[in-house]
């Protein structure tokens, strides 16, 4: 119970935010920027209208919502994985690094946008191709911040690591990782909310379903309270992956929160 | 021995690096593993980016779209940096304030340009403001992460001179955070780069990379073009982020000389 | 930025402002657009036209509600959608029409698709979802006994359609110039059909519009504007040379070469209802459109 | 000056807590050096991380003039025990010196002057431009020291500040904060293992039982002055107190805690 | 075992360089303890990371059981001088002290035990479920001694591993690593500032130099053992060697470093 009420008190800018946002727009009645109102009764139209049997979501909810989290996720974890462990190598190994750096902030720098063709070149289109086009739009951060994570490691615990003849996968996984990990959890973060902005992306292009296609589909038809809805539906995902995330985190990185506590 | 003192030079083994993505690029479309239709040679795009070079409406447009950047990018570090540091030191701040950037952060800047085309009636101003918008989480998430790696004995030794909070934060956890929004920075350089260009793209205007791709997007091979400008776009991110890394080398020469591999 | 305070009020030609900035597409349909522009007839008419390049209709349309253009080109379709939306665009100039074969469904070059009937299950690109492709592919399927829901349509940019066909991740795309030349070229791909026939043939495709708070503000502005268009139509109408010229200097990807062998639409010269009420009739009919639009009332002297 | 009363402590709570001072009584009076000595691990560092208000104790109270410290006090420095920790490594050793200065109004020639001379004291007059983590463990030491000395503070705590440094560099040390206390009248609470050594600087000897940490001895120096590291050390009452404070620190480490005064 | 011929090391180049090693012969026979005293600052630590392989020398070369050290030599433990930071923060204090024994290919059960045993031998049987930074910094240096310890190495380098505790617990120490060595015939070099523990623990005391680090003394102890804290430090051959070691060590404080043996 008081744990729920603490929860509220920490909400209590969101009911604020809101009330504002309904008083301005209704004040500047401009199309494109409906009142919440609106928008959530156009987000309920949208999803919600289905039949009773089905919680009431409608076809384009089941269509669009699951598939676009099972590829957001998808590609998250990929990018996670693919990233700490590229990121850790080329932090730990100065000769990789020289190597692969310079590609890697060449390719970081070039929009997703425009590598579509490439991945639809790849992969034709559909689920794979997406996932991709995601996994390489997020990596990243992961991949820098695990490798400067990685490089930066307080030379005495490298040193301690090579006195007692650790392994390599030894130093990897009961060193490198826990000392990196504080910036490869800042990096992952990061990369959360830009999976979100990938998957939009990547359904924009030659595609079916999906919350980004909806969101393409909305625009096309010139429906502004659907494109406000379908945003805020995107503002609501983030919002919950960002809650679990924190909780996976503040798990996995106790030590470092208490270590690092001041009185 | 030679050997050994070559792969010490970053630009050979990028360089390295670089053909050998080449070879393998070229080689799958010379195969025909992925026809030159579908995706055009490596070898003809590197002959479009090279045209590009000399092309003078291209580089003003490339001069636009760097003018578009740096300026984000300098009100990104602007904004984000302190408000890391209010939310990172304020609690009541940021439990306040978490919900609405938690919601807000995952808000594709993309997604925002048709309603921000509504809004604003300067395109640069558009332009800049979706920098920011983007730009702004990493070096905040960066920050954040930072503030909470500072050794809190050496904030104690401060206090226990007898500082105030904020000398506490202006000579402690502001120099010992600086590597990290230094990533932060590095990250958000790039975003600024590809939100500045896809703003270009998606709104219009007369001059920048984006415009640039719009008017060749009439091309039959406008996909040899856009790749091409990719390429460029690509090698400004790749100079711009090794300037960042000597700075970093310059200004944090205390902290790598003590953790760095050697 | 699109107005400029200083030069609305007063001037030698009593217009209320002669500062332009305009939006245009790099495709043929802008070429009078251009043309007035470089030869004088703008600044004939004591205007300054600042055309800027813009990505498509719909964001052109957003821009010019959000005050950052005072014209833009866009074609009508949208024009209609952004209407049903609640918005409130006036069409001020024509400038492009569908001529036969300026905007074919094309097929790889061995495709099994013979005839349109055949589509019944495939899939087709069209550049934009709910648009003149979805609306005249519609059509074509129609007059072969299928609908809308017999197909998947897919978006996807012109210049990347021949590679779909080729991969075969669509069975057909619907084209426009130059890329209709250039895929049979490049792969030899067939035409399936010519989409601009029957109930959409002639189909008025491409305009100029402004708000009707900019219509009302600026009346002799816009006069002056519809002059100087009216005149460079003209030319296009009756100059293919003319067009050919002008293409290559504001599309990078139509050299005079590819200009001279591209089958292009007609610049209507004038400003007709009844040719413009087809679109919003077919868009009614195929359920793009809710209700009717009249489209008188989106030209000047009349209020929607 | 200083009045400590009935303080404790425990870390943490639950099963795992620790109960690290078990009700603290101790007043220094101004211008006093008292060691405190105690096995290790007993509670030393917490006793003094609680006088310098860096650590909020759970119980009792700690009196610093007449006032209850809540907040770090004013005019204070602390060496710490974990010193290499407690420089700044992007400022020169130098600049880690004069930064605390900043504190005083001076202007920025003096602080350098301030820092300096007390680079000099320590021994360390070659360092002064080279960054922390270029000196060895002892000189990072005496930088510390060095900083603490030069601020001049009312009141000085010190947490084994002579640990990392050869001999005859730690009598020398020893000596430099004695005159500096004579000069500017400095109140001085120095944690040290070396039972020599909390005989020889100090005025008082507080000795600490084993966790929870309790107060078992508490015994005045009165040693001739000024004081001299050969002289001293051979006069019988510093032969005296030593083998005492060393009975108790030894004793203590057996016998359950229990505080006799 | 260990030979060391006309070691040198500086650090940095051009005129901020700093010369720390003068030309070092040493050789330390299988089984042998040897203690290296020397001014705070002298190069002890360069030297000892110099046998670990952690630091490149500039020039002369280490030579291990017949073979250069290029890198890390296997069989090989150290104590650090700044103990705390050699822990690891992520770990619990029994997975700190077990870490290395995967290299032993223990299992996880024996691991365990070695580890718990290695930490009661050093007075911490309490603290095997905290975390390091849990922990004051006697216990975190007792933490790091019972890493070594328990890994039983064939070289174990010790630097300053007895600075933070206090008096007994020292002694309890010495006597631990005199005992374990024993045991398992491991070679050991230790550097410490305690001339009397110098003395008491080593076969050998080596004196260093100021800047550049030179051998001004090597010193073979003789004492009669099994040694013991008391009856060994009343013997008059101790009180002579602490002597001549505390002469050696203070005379190459003011004078320049040059290398008669
Ligand atoms: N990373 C470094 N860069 C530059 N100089 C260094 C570095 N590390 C050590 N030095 C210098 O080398 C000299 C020897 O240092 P070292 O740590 O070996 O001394 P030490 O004998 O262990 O001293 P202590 O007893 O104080 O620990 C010192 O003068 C120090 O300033
Ligand atoms: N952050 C902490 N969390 C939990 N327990 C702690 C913490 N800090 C210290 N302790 C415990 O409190 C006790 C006293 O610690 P303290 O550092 O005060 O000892 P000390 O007397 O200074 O020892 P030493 O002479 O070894 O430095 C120790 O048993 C230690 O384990
Ligand atoms: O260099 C390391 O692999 O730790
Ligand atoms: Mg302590
Ligand atoms: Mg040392």
């Amino acid at each position: 119970m008081n744990r729920v009420l603490r929860a509220a008190g920490r909400l209590w800018a969101v009911p604020v935010v809101l009330v504002v946002w309904e008083l301005v727009t209704r004040a500047a009645e401009n199309l494109s920027f409906p009142p919440p109102t609106t928008i959530a009764a156009s987000m309920y139209e949208m999803w919600l209208t289905g039949p009773a049997e089905r919680l009431w979501l409608t076809d384009a909810a089941l269509e669009n919502i699951p598939a676009s989290i099972g590829r957001l996720l998808a590609g998250w974890v990929l990018a996670g994985v693919i990233g700490t462990a590229v990121g850790l190598v080329l932090g730990r190994r100065p000769l990789y690094f020289r190597f692969v750096d310079p590609l890697v902030q060449f390719a970081r720098a070039i929009p997703p946008p425009m590598l579509l063709p490439f991945f639809m070149a790849l992969f034709a289109i559909g689920p794979q191709m997406q996932i991709n086009v995601i996994v390489f739009g997020i990596i990243w951060p992961v991949l820098i911040n695990a490798a400067e994570g990685a490089r930066h490691i307080d030379r005495q615990y490298v040193d301690t690591a090579r006195v007692f003849g650790l392994s390599l996968k030894q130093r990897l996984f009961l060193l490198v990782l826990p000392a990196a990990m504080p910036k490869i959890f800042a990096g992952l973060r990061v990369s959360l909310s830009l999976a979100l902005i990938l998957m939009v992306i990547s359904e924009l292009v030659g595609s079916t379903d999906g919350i980004g296609f909806q969101l393409l589909d909305a625009q096309r038809s010139y429906d502004l309270p659907g494109v406000w809805g379908t945003i805020v539906v995107l503002g609501v995902l983030g919002y919950v992956l960002n809650s679990a995330f924190l909780a996976a985190e503040r798990r996995v990185l106790s030590w470092h929160r208490t270590a690092k506590q001041t009185t | 021995m030679i050997g050994r003192r070559l792969l010490d030079s970053k630009p050979l083994c990028g360089a390295l690096g670089a053909a050998g993505l080449f070879c393998v690029l070229e080689a799958t479309g010379r195969t025909g593993l992925i026809s030159p239709i579908v995706f055009p040679l490596a070898s003809t795009v590197l002959g479009r980016a090279a045209e590009l070079a000399t092309d003078a409406d291209f580089l003003l447009d490339v001069v636009s779209t760097l003018g578009a950047w740096a300026l984000g990018l300098l009100l990104t570090v602007m904004i984000a940096v302190p408000a890391g540091f209010v939310l990172g030191t304020l609690p009541r701040a940021e439990t306040a304030l978490r919900p609405v950037l938690e919601f807000l952060r995952p808000i594709p800047s993309l997604a925002l340009i048709p309603l921000a085309l509504a809004l604003f009636s300067d395109r640069f101003d558009m332009k800049i403001t979706l920098i920011v918008y983007a730009a702004t989480w990493p070096v905040l998430m960066n920050t954040l992460y930072g503030l909470k790696d500072v050794d809190p004995l050496a904030k104690e030794t401060l206090r226990s001179f007898g500082f105030g909070p904020l000398s506490v934060l202006w000579r402690v956890s502001l120099p010992s955070t600086a590597p990290f929004v230094a990533t932060g920075v590095r990250l958000a350089s790039a975003i600024a780069l590809i939100v500045a260009i896809s703003v270009e793209l998606l709104a219009g205007g007369s001059d920048g990379i984006g415009v640039f791709l719009i008017e060749v997007g009439g091309s039959p091979d406008a996909m040899v073009y856009i790749i091409a400008t990719a390429i460029w776009a690509g090698v400004i991110g790749l100079v711009t982020d090794s300037l960042f890394v000597l700075a970093e080398r310059r200004i944090f020469r205390w902290h790598t000389a003590r953790t760095e591999v050697v | 930025g699109g107005s400029d305070a200083k030069t609305d009020t007063a001037n030698a030609s009593g217009l209320e402002k002669t500062k332009i900035t305009i939006g245009a597409l790099p495709i043929p349909d802008s070429a009078a657009l251009y043309i007035a522009n470089k030869r004088g007839f703008f600044q004939k008419e004591g205007l300054t036209v600042d055309i800027q390049v813009v990505q498509g209709g719909a964001q052109a349309q957003q821009s010019l509600f959000g005050g950052s253009l005072d014209a833009t080109q866009t074609n009508y379709v949208s024009t209609f959608l952004a209407t049903a939306a609640g918005n409130k665009p006036k069409i001020i100039s024509d400038l492009y029409q569908a001529t036969p074969n300026s905007f074919n469904l094309m097929v790889a070059k061995d495709s099994s698709i013979k005839t349109p009937a055949d589509l019944k299950g495939k899939k087709i690109a069209v550049n934009s979802l709910r648009n003149i492709g979805t609306l005249s592919v519609t059509s074509v399927l129609k007059t072969h006994g299928l609908t809308d829901k017999d197909v998947e349509f897919l978006e996807f940019p012109f210049p990347d359609m021949a590679g779909k066909l080729e991969q075969g991740v669509v069975d057909a795309a619907w084209m426009t110039e130059p890329h209709l030349t250039a895929v049979q070229k490049n792969i030899g791909a067939q035409k399936l059909a010519d989409t601009m026939v029957d109930s959409t043939a002639d189909f008025p495709i491409a305009g100029v519009i402004v708000t009707e708070d900019f219509a009302a503000k600026n009346p002799k502005t816009v006069a002056a504007f519809q002059r100087a268009v009216a005149e460079a139509q003209k030319i296009s109408a009756a100059d293919r040379k003319a067009v050919e010229e002008i293409l290559p200097t504001y599309t990078k990807g139509i050299d005079a070469a590819t200009a001279a062998v591209i089958t292009l639409g007609t610049f209507p010269t004038s400003l007709d209802a009844t040719r413009l009420q087809r679109v919003a009739d077919l868009m009614l009919e195929q359920g793009l459109l809710k209700s009717k639009i009249e489209a008188k009332s989106l030209l000047l002297g009349n209020s929607g | 000056m200083l009045e400590i009363s009935n303080l404790t402590h425990t870390y943490g709570s639950g099963p795992s807590a620790h109960n690290a001072l078990g009700g603290i009584d101790l007043s220094v009076a101004e211008g006093e050096l008292v060691c405190i000595v105690g096995p290790s691990g007993c509670g030393k560092s917490t006793l003094l991380r609680s006088i310098a208000g860096l650590l909020r104790p759970t119980g009792g109270q700690v009196v610093l003039n007449g006032s209850p410290v809540e907040q770090t006090p004013d005019n204070l420095a602390v060496v710490f025990q974990d010193y290499s920790r407690s420089l700044f490594p992007w400022m020169s050793v130098a600049d880690n010196v004069s930064l605390p200065l900043r504190r005083k109004g001076m202007d920025k020639k003096r602080r350098r002057e301030a820092a300096l001379e007390a680079l000099e004291q320590v021994g360390l007059e070659g360092a002064a431009a080279k960054y922390p983590w270029q000196l060895s463990g002892g000189m990072q030491q005496r930088v510390s020291i060095a900083r603490a000395l030069a601020y001049r503070p009312a009141l000085l705590l010190m947490d084994e500040p002579f640990g990392s440094v050869d001999a005859q560099t730690r009598e020398e040390l020893e000596d430099l904060t004695l005159q500096v206390r004579g000069l500017h009248n400095m109140t001085i609470v120095l944690i040290t293992h070396d039972i020599d050594e909390s005989v020889y600087v100090g005025d008082r000897v507080v000795v600490l039982s084993k966790a929870p940490a309790g107060i078992v001895g508490d015994l005045r120096v009165d040693l001739p002055g000024p004081r001299d590291q050969i002289t001293t050390r051979e006069h019988p009452d510093f032969v005296h107190l030593r083998a005492e404070v060393g009975r108790l620190v030894r004793g203590m480490r057996s016998q359950p805690a229990s505080a006799p005064q």
